[in-house]
């Protein structure tokens, strides 16, 4: 669909100032006399969208009032621009030809003698002709109206950046009620079986425990005061001194005093340790 | 780790997100960034607070709300820079297929007969293709008429490419002279005003 | 009308071309983008400085030279909220994983064969091995009983991530194992197949 020639842009306030460039020269207006050279008559051609189109023009040139539009001069020059294209054989779309026979039928309509009749409302034989002009004019300005709205790739980019992701690897997620899911199950399984008992201990304790662990984990001989922190207050140091315990009684530390009232020291026993 | 959650990253994090999509992101999707969802009202402040920041830094690059959502493109002013580094130039169109695609995006639903019907001239399907082929129209339905023509309407897409956020931002149309007197009202009737779009 | 040749303005016609080129560009095309060439000299320059204004800027989006050539990317701390834009559902681990997590957080220190007489079912080295390598859970010693089992706790990481203080703020079972005695645990989860025992 594309013209082979640049045609001016069309604008809202000036419909069709320069017409087509031939060779680089503006065409500005058609010759008076209606002669066109051939290679321009294609050009004049090509320069409309259709009959429409060329009506259009030649009432917006003439500066005639589209509503009132004179209807025998306007076919008049229509049908002679017709000819001119028919008369050098180029392909004639048969909207023209089909332009001209309603233009000769509202000029016919327009000269009979309107029949008196009581009816105000009696329609003007150009009304529908006028109604379409007005409606092919609006769309045409606001397809030139489109065309100047900036559009992507033509008047702007969209900005994309590159993402970076092959350094980070997606995790599963976990919530907490996830894990207390996970726990509810267990203990149900485990109530199920009957085989086991598995009761809710103080967390605490076993967290101290872990603690504990940690401390001890390079087998060395640990004083057993630096296990506790002064800082956790009463309770916290019961539950420090529950988690030793509970670590003596699973056999987990060896806690050794070689006298009375002398340090007493505290190791991971001896199979525990980490490295072993 | 994750940079830690001050207003401040908040806008780092959904200018990144902006960067880096592959298309317009709505505030819903936005709202997904968030370990705690902000809820819309604080996502569009970031957004105007991040358009603002772009805008008075003068870059070449501004954030826009279109159709489908929010996205950061390049400003007009600068495509002569950047098509210099284009390899090939974006497809003009004509006349006829400008047309067709403003008798459908101001009149829309419309048949390839409407079309026909307002240009005087048989509309090729070339011009349809043409314009479907970019995603800009497509088929919405069929009208209930002989041989149920296919009924056309622009795309959302069509809106973000043209920087409108709906169809309501089209260009005006020109008022024409007044041809109540003359015709019948029905038939000039301009097209329903499009239904708001779902705002994003 | 295109924006005065400055050195701000050049450095926001480089900015805007690499934000929105769709992959590296050399410094050779760079250099197209002016109305002179500018020579390489100058457009390393500028790519120095926008570099650096990005980095000071502490954006989630860098500049990066790459060996064929130059682009935005967006930093991988920054990837945590990008993931969320994305369609896909987050990896799950298996209820053997799961299972084997909340054993040991709420029973630690345990060994493997602790876990197994919960679970009634033999825990492969993958699950713990598994979680291990996520830093939850690690040996903090051995049982003195014959084969020397690993007992497992929890790290400080597990609780971090789970945005824990402490064990203790793990949730408390007491009153929902009252209900368990009432409502079958099955029903009140969602309902996941049984995964088999080896994935994780």
């Amino acid at each position: 669909m594309n013209l082979p020639l640049a045609l001016a842009p069309v604008d809202a306030g000036a419909p069709l100032d320069v017409l087509a460039r031939i060779y680089g020269e503006p065409l500005l207006e058609l010759p008076k006399d209606l002669y066109i050279p051939p290679d321009a008559l294609q050009v004049f051609l090509e320069a409309f969208e259709g009959p429409l189109d060329l009506l259009l023009y030649l009432i917006r040139k003439a500066n005639l009032d589209i509503l009132d539009v004179p209807m025998a001069p306007l076919t008049a020059q229509y049908l002679e621009y017709v000819e001119a294209m028919r008369a050098t054989n180029l392909e004639l779309a048969a909207e023209y030809l089909l332009m001209a026979a309603v233009l000769l039928e509202i000029k016919s309509r327009m000269l009979l003698p309107r029949p008196p009749r009581e009816n105000a409302e009696e329609e003007d034989p150009r009304a529908e002709l006028v109604r379409r002009l007005l409606e092919y004019e609006q769309m045409k300005l606001a397809a030139a109206r489109l065309e100047a709205l900036p559009r992507v790739e033509r008047d702007f980019e969209w900005v994309g950046v590159f993402v970076a992701e092959k350094v980070v690897e997606r995790l599963p997620e976990v919530s907490l009620h996830d894990l207390q899911l996970a726990w509810l199950r267990i203990m149900k399984k485990a109530r199920l079986n009957q085989s086991h008992r598995v009761g809710r201990e103080q967390l605490s304790v076993r967290e101290h425990m872990t603690a504990i662990l940690r401390k001890l984990g390079d087998g060395a001989f640990v004083v057993f005061d630096t296990l506790f922190d002064v800082e956790l207050g009463p309770p916290g140091l019961v539950v420090s001194f529950l988690a030793v315990l509970e670590l003596v009684k699973e056999r987990l530390v060896d806690v050794t005093q070689n006298e009375a009232f002398a340090p007493i020291y505290v190791k991971l026993a001896d199979g525990t340790r980490n490295d072993a | 780790m994750a940079p830690a959650t001050t207003p401040e990253t908040w806008l780092r994090i959904v200018e990144a997100a902006l960067l880096a999509a592959p298309g317009p992101l709505p505030v819903s999707e936005l709202r997904k960034l968030f370990d705690e969802d902000p809820g819309p009202d604080l996502v569009r402040r970031l957004l105007d607070e991040l358009r603002a920041q772009w805008f008075e830094a003068g870059r070449g690059v501004e954030l826009v709300q279109l159709a489908s959502g929010w996205r950061f493109q390049t400003r007009p002013e600068y495509q002569v820079y950047l098509d210099r580094l284009k390899e090939e130039k974006p497809p003009r169109y004509s006349r006829a297929v400008m047309e067709t695609l403003a008798i459908i995006a101001y009149r829309q639903p419309v048949t390839r007969g409407d079309i026909e019907d307002i240009r005087g001239v048989t509309v090729s399907p070339n011009i349809l293709k043409t314009l479907e082929s970019r995603g800009w129209v497509d088929i919405v339905g069929h009208r209930d008429t002989p041989g149920r023509p296919a009924l056309f309407a622009t795309t959302r897409r069509f809106l973000d490419e043209m920087g409108l956020r709906s169809l309501t931002e089209l260009p005006a149309l020109t008022e024409l002279e007044k041809i109540m007197d003359l015709v019948d009202v029905s038939q000039t009737e301009p097209a329903a005003a499009p239904a708001p779009e779902e705002e994003v």
